[in-house]
């Protein structure tokens, strides 16, 4: 499943295929049990009870599907781009795919951890190195703003591996023993140590503001490593790492952490709808889906947590599908700036029909990829609590309110001097985009086999829960 | 009798290291150096170390002072080229080495209850003594401190000597 | 055979759109219209299928697949075929085949005629998704599918601002109605476990009333949204920038009254909350006489048409608000043939004028265009309720309910109808009687409409004619087919509601009253626009108070502009400029610069005397000795 | 021992060298003899030879440090071969260097005072020396006076805290003097403790532990490349190897009289040292910085139950010596290049240097999974451990803040546009970068054999 | 006999002269001197207690503090000559070229 290759871009290509290849072999393999499969657990660092051990569940299954349909598809699409990548360039994102695949699978706490860190590093230099004018600043702000997250989220996890009895484990079933045996106050302070980790790197609601200068100057494949594949890794961890690990933390600060996240699906919609910059418009939109993930996420009811897996898969799909359109876009007209755009539908019927079709999952149209998930977490909103699943279904409104908007001042309204002479989508860029856009529908329609993969690992995690509240009863 | 002795030697030392510190032309602080150090002899004989008395004279009075006086002269250093401190520089120094003083004499407490561990023994400061001490016990220490030594002249010499020409000009 | 239904017009999508390019125009238009043409030919034989079966069991059930199952929710992709969505079904195949074929004639000279017809089809597709599904999701899907496709068709000349805007504004305005639906479901979903119809409906009378009068509201606010009722309806007459075929399928026979039929489809639900059924009568009867009065002004053709959608609309919903479901139903079917009949005409009118639409440059066209000047007579007599035209029979029987209901709301909703006859025949006269106004060179390119147009608006006329008598009313000796056909629907909601049963005495006095106003109403619209030949004033001149009002639609799009949508652009730009730069992204970067001052400040620390550093280490020293004595 | 009669045999033999004029592969043949040494010294693992009369012991304590530090002048060596050929006074400078590593080496073994303080003296005279050791310049010769006055001044505290504790303890023998102190735990006078505070001031002078650093950053970047990578690796290692032996093995019993006084400078140290080097412009005095905050961290191992966190210091020493020296050795190549531009748009000029310097700097963030990471997190479990919580907090930020300078040195190296001229470096140079890029990928990813090493 | 308390509180005093020295002159030798000033004070200190203890170690020690301070003496002096070399002049604050 890991693989570093260093060899130009065909190479990296052909690595990222063979591990899709794998992943698939994995899947078919898979068996929707709660167990974890696929184990791997060989001691690491003796002295501290940090052994290398991995596995897949029907949560990691998902997640890691999705980073090994992707990466291929990512690194397809830098083929051609404008500037030439050098061979080094594919090599950070393969060992950022290693890294996000390990953050998937890693069931040992430390090793999780690890696994975190080094998916920033290669996103870091991809940002920084290939970035825009001014990349310097702003990646920094990045890297210590998610930092600060994830060291908060270290000592948190260290706070746990020093309740483990006898000699201390890391391993995550010992983390979650301890982590459940803390009394709630304490819980609390681990459940923020922890989420502030996650809410940075999704981003929530208010911690989200490195992320749409990052997106915005990242070169796209870099956009699309952090929208498509990265948040997740803040999903996952809440579902997989704080969940479980203190539940009583959970339902003590799980309401607040959902207010801020619906708070921030508006907040964020809103300010989408007034974006110039395309690449800023789609980030700020991103980061209302994941406001959304993460409420329903919190209401620790399975349909939320159903419900963010698809969607998951759906915004990470959707979302790179976008940005490989905004990326076709500014590549021609060399232009992000949506008033100087307009009219591309008359050159290029082929990509308007596929930036309907991903504007469609955006904004959760039935029979795409987004509506099941959306459908699903509003629902357990709306159980949730009335007033702020209602809140968080303006989303839909929003939503396309601001994708509209978007659709009408790029692609209709007459040509201008910048849009005349756009062509239309290359065999390549098709070979990229069509597939996508099969998958945006074919989730749409026929979801249930994704559902199914989850679906015991998911309730595995709420028995904890359950258990766990009905201990405290 | 000791006891005036060593108030009349506590007070000469006290009052020339004050004027080594507060005297304007560096060759009086050297010289007001060689009386405390002259007056700490006594002290040394006062405490029955007669050879540590007499090494102090030699080699602080004698050697290390020379050196100083002879570093002053080669400088060609006195009052006029003394640099000038600010009063409130000076003043601050002043009570800064005073708080000092008293934690120290504050904190340097307990002596009055320990024991004296027996009588004086009047062969403790020989030379004798001294020396088997050093050359058994110290030993190692001895000839450390002759590295110490050797690092100092070489030091002092690769400081002093000018550098040779990193590469030959050719003719 | 059923799923083929839907599944013919998607097929029909997909493969005029796989290959737009390629396929001629001929190809491609056989292949939309023939594929709603087979499943119009598939309804009709589930239609006689069902009739076979005795009352009591004429529903089919198909699943399809397992859409969504996880947890407690199980959704599967299944079609419901009863009375209800058997005649949707025919309306929306029937009237759906008749304008495809209307089309061809109509955008044969447009550029895009492929992707409309793939549109189209797209269309139908989730139009029957949407009566067809047997639990809520699915019909959900048809719900918001329709309103993408209403969206892409008035954006259809997308090279146009305005109508990219009314484009957008429709399908906001429906995502609008999408968000009370979907809480609606979801409610649905939370108090009865499931979504499916049968389900939800054996569950429903277990629920509190509050619950119920919850879900009815904001299933209504599903159907304020999709059919344009107060205060959701100022996106219909933008719409009208789409084609005019457009107008008429989407905007006038179908998707808009996916609103009635969802509130009819919910029957039982709504006869549970008296309070939902109160609420949907006085919107109605609101849009009705709003929609009218404004109608009454309006020059655009095609948007005097859209108001007067609105307002029988309105009608319809007076109608489900009354808890008269059949009749409701029935006015829409009747509608769906005069209203689609009546747009075709003004689109065969706008064909022939080369675009115009402003019917002060129309007049006396009656001797050019001589088949669609019959058969818009006969959509306006319809609509007017001249019997024995179908809009007759269908108003009556409303108008008859609501006088047994409250004298009241039959007062306004025959005020509607009447100031709906006023301004139908004011646009009759104004376009085809009086002087030609339009220029001469349009006049002289003026020319009837090819075959493929004709034929379906003389389809259209006969069934405007004729449609009234599938339901005659007992007191016109009929024996209400319709009504009885669709009666196993409404059979539970029927015994919760009260009936008020008129006399036929009674009806007949309400009959002749209506039918002598109407007259009345036509004969001063007559000497008006006629007689005196009146014409609108041109834009810009002054009008009175009321006239103005009317004129500039009450201005509620410009109150929205202000009240929702500038307020929402400022706070968005606040949200930007201040919120997100200066206050949360300004707090990040003041714990950085922070950071930094205080490295500004340490750093002069260091201030590389040596003479400091000392004073600074004896201080320490100070310090740690005084601690430890302290201590 | 033995490796300290070898080491100063060589010191011998480079004087000799001079007279002889062999000065061709002398460097070589120190690198050789220090490696010999360093092999001795292993061989004596778990034995304790104490040697003349408890002068020094060489328990695995001392053997770890002694071969940490030579096996890092061994680097040094190879790193800084230019700092010795072709320079005037090359074997005085090869002499210097390695009677201060005898000097250093005794200040991991000694077990007496008078070793202690002779094993500071030879080590700080000889870097007196060194640090002016480029005459010609001014800030060479502030750096080496600052230094000497400095030094000479916390050595009268060093001296004064000694005596004090001969006078209450009545001997300079370590073990002695800790059997005292449990002997007599109450009955300790006064005085004692202010000898041990002075102690400790004299010790953390040297190690440059806030409020007692200020020489460090002035020295380190007056000093030649050389000279401070020698300082911020050897002499910190030394100088930490002498505070653990005098604070856990001999004063460990009055914890609570200094333990308070040293979580103050911990903090101090964590803070101050790295909220002053966001400010830096110049590369090596950034470093200096850092080498200063880095001393924070491992103090906060050391205050948090010092027994049980020889294993963690030593991990965190070697990491942060050997990713220092990689850091160095980079800093060395750029100044050679003598280019104006420094370090901007290095990543062009030569994208190895630029590598090594960044896995370098991400290795002192603690960026994992290089070694710098796992020495910070041993760090941090140690003291939350031990209940330090707050104070891990701000190690937390306090790191955070060292992100933040490092990595404005790899934006620089990476994005800004300097000069186009690329550097050249000697194919011995490569060889050394990638193999400390080696070493320290490979104690991030495997930890474990060196920290069961001295658990 | 002396108390040796006496002894403790001479060398507290002559430690803080030197202190007081090392802060108040600016002359760089007067500093060294007063440097030396303060190992003497040590010296003093240390020749007491090992007259106390009976014990030479102590005197031994001096011999090892003696040496260095000449050692110390004799470097430092010579940086003391390169910087009056550099610098035409012995005040230490002018050395501060390299600060913040």
């Amino acid at each position: 499943m890991v693989a570093r290759l260093k060899n130009g871009k065909e190479l990296a290509l052909a690595a990222s295929v063979v591990e899709l290849i794998v992943s698939l072999l994995a899947i078919s393999q898979f068996s929707n049990t709660a167990d974890p499969q696929f184990v791997v657990n060989i001691p690491w660092i003796n002295s501290l009870g940090i052994r290398f051990s991995v596995a897949i569940d029907g949560i990691s299954m998902l997640l890691v599907l999705l980073t090994t349909v992707l990466v291929p598809f990512i690194i397809l699409s830098s083929f051609n781009s404008s500037d030439k990548r050098p061979s080094s360039f594919y090599g950070l994102i393969l060992i950022m795919q290693m890294a996000l695949v390990g953050v998937f699978t890693a069931r040992d706490g430390f090793l999780f951890y690890l696994f975190w860190e080094m998916a920033l590093i290669p996103i870091y230099f991809i940002c920084l190195i290939w970035g825009e004018e001014g990349s310097g600043k702003i990646t920094l702000k990045f890297f210590l703003y998610t930092l600060a997250g994830s060291l908060f989220m270290l000592v948190a996890l260290v706070y746990l591996y020093l309740q483990t009895p006898g000699l201390h484990t890391f391993n995550i079933d010992g983390l979650y023993l301890a982590g459940r045996s803390l009394p709630a106050n304490e819980q609390s302070i681990i459940f923020w140590g922890m989420f502030l980790a996650f809410a940075i790197k999704m981003p929530v609601f208010p911690f989200h503001t490195w992320q749409p200068d990052t997106y915005t100057i990242a070169p796209v494949q870099g956009t699309m490593l952090l929208s498509a594949i990265m948040l997740k890794m803040g999903i996952y961890g809440v579902i997989r790492w704080l969940i479980p690990v203190v539940p009583a933390g959970v339902q003590e600060w799980g309401n607040v952490a959902i207010i801020l996240s619906v708070i921030g699906i508006v907040y964020a919609s809103c300010i989408a709808i007034v974006q110039n910059d395309f690449k800023r418009l789609i980030a700020y939109s991103s980061i209302a889906h994941v406001g959304l993930i993460s409420a329903g996420l919190l209401t620790l009811s399975k349909i939320g947590m159903q419900g963010a897996m698809i969607q998951m898969l759906s915004h990470g799909i959707v979302v790179f599908a976008l940005f490989y359109i905004i990326e076709i876009i500014s590549g021609r007209t060399k232009t992000r700036s949506l008033s100087q755009l307009g009219g591309i539908r008359n050159a290029a019927p082929v990509l308007s029909s596929v930036f309907i079709v991903v504007m469609l999952g955006s904004v959760a149209l039935p029979l795409t990829s987004g509506f099941v998930g959306e459908f699903l977490l509003i629902n357990s909103l709306v159980q949730y609590q009335i007033a702020i699943g209602s809140v968080a279904a303006t989303t839909i409104i929003l939503g396309a309110v601001y994708m509209l908007r978007t659709f009408q001042k790029a692609m209709s309204g007459e040509t201008n001097s910048i849009t005349s002479a756009f062509k239309d989508l290359t065999g390549q860029e098709k070979l990229v985009l069509f597939p996508i856009v099969i998958l945006i529908i074919a989730i749409g329609v026929y979801p249930a086999p994704l559902l199914d993969i989850s679906e015991a690992a998911v309730d595995n995690i709420l028995v904890i829960v359950s258990d766990f509240s009905a201990s405290v009863k | 009798m000791t006891l005036n002795a060593f108030y009349f030697l506590s007070f000469l030392t006290v009052l020339s290291a004050l004027l080594v510190v507060f005297s304007k032309n560096p060759v009086y602080s050297a010289l007001y150096l060689v009386i405390t150090l002259a007056s700490l002899t006594g002290h040394y004989i006062l405490l029955n170390s007669q050879f540590l008395a007499f090494v102090n004279l030699i080699v602080y009075a004698g050697a290390i002072m020379v050196l100083f006086l002879f570093v002053i002269m080669f400088l060609n250093l006195n009052t006029d080229t003394e640099p000038h401190k600010s009063t409130i520089l000076k003043f601050t120094a002043t009570i800064c080495a005073g708080l000092l003083l008293i934690v120290l004499i504050a904190s340097l407490k307990g002596a009055e209850q320990m024991a004296k561990q027996s009588g004086p023994n009047r062969d403790m400061g020989s030379v004798k003594n001294l020396g088997k001490v050093l050359f058994t016990d110290f030993l190692l220490p001895f000839e450390i401190a002759s590295v110490l030594l050797l690092v100092a002249m070489i030091g002092s010499v690769m400081l002093g000597k000018p550098d040779e020409p990193l590469i030959k000009k050719p003719k | 055979m059923i799923s083929l239904i839907p599944l013919l017009p998607l097929l029909g999508f997909l493969i005029i759109s796989l290959n737009y390019t390629r396929l001629s125009k001929n190809v491609s238009s056989i292949i939309a219209c023939s594929s709603v043409l087979v499943s119009f030919i598939l309804a009709v034989f589930l239609f006689i299928q069902l009739t076979s079966f005795p009352a009591d069991q004429r529903s089919i059930n198909v699943s399809v697949f397992n859409w969504i199952t996880t947890g407690d929710l199980s959704v599967s992709f299944s079609f419901l075929i009863d009375p209800l969505s058997s005649v949707m079904l025919l309306i929306i195949t029937g009237v759906g085949f008749l304008i495809h074929v209307y089309s061809i004639g109509y955008m044969h000279d447009d550029a895009g005629f492929n992707k409309f017809f793939s549109y189209l089809n797209l269309f139908v597709f989730f139009m029957l998704m949407l009566v067809m599904g047997s639990n809520y999701l699915v019909m959900f899907v048809g719900w918001v599918g329709v309103g993408l496709c209403s969206y892409l068709l008035i954006g259809f000349w997308f090279k146009n601002g305005d109508y990219n805007n009314a484009a957008n504004k429709a399908f906001i305005m429906n995502r609008i109605g999408d968000l009370g639906l979907l809480v609606a479901m979801i409610l649905i979903f939370m108090s009865c476990g499931s979504l499916d119809y049968n389900e939800v409906f054996a569950k429903v009378s277990e629920l509190d009333s509050s619950t119920i009068t919850t879900i009815t509201i904001l299933l209504f606010v599903g159907a304020m949204g999709k059919s344009a009722q107060i205060p959701l309806y100022t996106w219909l007459p933008d719409a009208m920038a789409g084609p005019t075929p457009v107008s008429a399928l989407i905007h006038a026979a179908t998707m808009v009254t996916a609103g009635v039929y969802m509130v009819a489809r919910n029957n039982l639900l709504y006869a549970l909350s008296p309070a939902a059924l109160d609420l949907i009568l006085i919107i109605g009867l609101a849009t009705a006489l709003f929609a009218a009065t404004i109608a009454l002004t309006q020059n655009d053709i095609k948007k005097v048409l859209a108001y007067s959608t609105v307002s029988q609309l309105g009608l319809m919903f007076v109608a489900l608000g009354l808890g008269a479901f059949s009749s409701g139903i029935f006015h829409m079917a009747t509608h769906a043939f005069f209203k689609a009949l009546l747009f075709l005409c003004a689109g065969s009118v706008i064909h022939a004028l080369q675009g115009e639409q402003d019917i002060r440059k129309m007049g006396g066209l009656k001797k050019y265009l001589p088949i669609t000047y019959a058969t818009f007579l006969i959509g306006v007599l319809a609509i007017s309720g001249i019997p024995p035209f179908a809009g007759f029979f269908s108003k009556d029987e409303i108008l008859a309910d609501a006088f047994a209901h409250n004298t009241l709301v039959w007062g306004i909703a025959l005020l509607a109808s009447l100031l709906t006859v006023f301004y139908m025949f004011r646009l009759l006269f104004l376009t085809f009687f009086g002087n030609e106004r339009a220029s001469r060179d349009t006049m002289h390119h003026i020319h009837e409409s090819p075959k493929s147009m004709a034929v379906p608006l003389m389809v259209l006329a006969l069934l405007s004619l004729v449609g009234g008598f599938m339901n005659v009313p007992a007191t016109l000796f009929g024996s209400g087919r319709l009504t009885e056909f669709l009666a196993p629907v409404f059979s539970q909601s029927k015994e919760l509601l009260t009936e008020h049963p008129l006399s036929h005495s009674t009806e007949y006095s309400l009959m002749g009253t209506v039918i002598a106003l109407t007259v009345v109403v036509i004969g001063v619209a007559y000497s008006m626009y006629v007689k005196k030949n009146e014409v609108p004033v041109a834009d810009g001149a002054r009008l009175g108070t009321l006239q103005n009002l009317s004129y500039h639609k009450y201005y509620v799009d410009e109150i929205y502009n202000t009240l929702i949508v500038k307020p929402l652009y400022w706070i968005s730009g606040k949200f930007d400029a201040v919120v997100e730069r200066v206050a949360i992204d300004g707090l990040v970067n003041v714990t950085g610069t922070t950071v930094l001052d205080w490295s500004k400040i340490l750093r002069l620390l260091q201030n590389g005397s040596i003479g400091f550093y000392i004073f600074m280490m004896v201080i320490g020293i100070v310090l740690m000795l005084s601690i430890t004595f302290i201590h | 021992m033995n490796a300290l009669y070898v080491i100063c045999g060589l010191g011998f033999l480079a004087l000799i060298a001079e007279i002889a004029s062999v000065k061709k592969g002398l460097t070589i043949a120190i690198m050789a003899g220090i490696l010999a040494a360093a092999t001795l010294v292993l061989i004596d693992w778990n034995s304790a030879i104490h040697y003349y009369n408890e002068m020094l012991v060489f328990d695995n304590f001392a053997i770890a440090y002694t071969a940490l530090i030579l096996t890092i002048a061994v680097l040094w060596f190879w790193m800084s071969g230019d700092y010795f050929s072709g320079q005037s006074h090359q074997t005085d400078r090869s002499a210097l260097i390695l009677f201060a590593l005898a000097g250093a080496i005794i200040m991991t073994a000694f077990n007496n005072m008078a070793m202690l303080f002779l094993g500071i003296e030879i080590l700080s005279i000889s870097l007196y020396v060194l640090a002016g050791s480029n005459k010609e310049s001014l800030l060479s010769n502030e750096a080496s006076f600052k230094y000497f006055l400095m030094g000479s001044f916390a050595t009268g505290f060093l001296l004064m805290g000694i005596a004090l504790v001969y006078g209450a303890t009545g001997s300079f023998d370590l073990t002695s003097i800790a059997s005292h102190i449990s002997n007599n735990a109450a009955a300790l006078p006064g005085f004692f403790y202010g000898g041990v505070i002075m102690m400790l001031v004299g010790m953390t002078f040297k190690l440059s532990a806030v409020p007692f650093h200020f020489w460090a950053p002035d020295v380190y970047e007056g000093s030649p490349v050389a000279i401070t990578a020698f300082m911020s690796t050897v002499v910190k290692i030394a100088a930490i190897a002498a505070f653990y032996r005098v604070f856990s093995f001999c004063f460990y019993q009055i914890q609570g009289t200094w333990i308070i006084i040293l979580q103050g400078m911990t903090i101090l140290t964590l803070v101050v040292p790295n909220v002053t080097a966001v400010y830096q412009g110049n590369v090596k005095r950034m470093l200096a910085y850092s080498s200063v905050g880095h001393v924070g961290y491992i103090l906060l191992a050391f205050i948090a139950n010092s027994p049980t966190s020889q294993g963690t210091i030593f991990y965190y020493l070697t990491s942060y010596s050997i990713t220092s020296i990689a850091a160095f050795c980079v800093l060395h190549e750029v100044e050679k290049s003598k280019t104006s531009s420094g370090f901007d748009g290095l990543y062009k000029r030569n994208p190895l240097l630029a590598v090594v310097m960044s896995v370098a700097l991400l290795s002192l963030a603690g960026i994992p999974p290089l070694a710098g990471f796992f020495g910070k997190y041993m760090v941090f479990t140690q003291a939350l451990n031990n209940g330090y919580s707050g104070t891990v907090i701000i190690a937390v930020i306090t790191s955070l803040i060292g992100v933040y300078y490092y990595f404005r040195v790899i934006i620089v190296m990476f994005v800004k546009k300097g000069e186009e001229t690329p550097i050249q470096v000697s194919g011995s140079s490569v060889i050394l970068m990638i193999l400390l890029l080696v070493l320290i990928l490979l104690m991030g990813v495997f930890p474990d054999s060196l920290i069961s090493l001295l658990k | 006999m002396i108390p040796i308390d006496y002894y403790i509180w001479l060398s507290a005093i002559l430690f803080s002269i030197g202190v007081l020295g090392v802060l108040y002159r600016r002359n760089a030798i007067i500093v060294v001197m007063c440097v030396e000033l303060m190992l003497n004070a040590v010296n003093v200190l240390m020749v007491a207690f090992s007259n106390y203890l009976n014990d030479p170690a102590g005197q031994v020690f001096v011999f090892f503090i003696m040496a260095v301070a000449a050692a110390e003496v004799a470097v430092g002096l010579a940086i003391l000559m390169i910087m009056f070399r550099n610098n035409r002049t012995t005040d230490i604050n002018v050395l501060n070229r390299l600060k913040w």
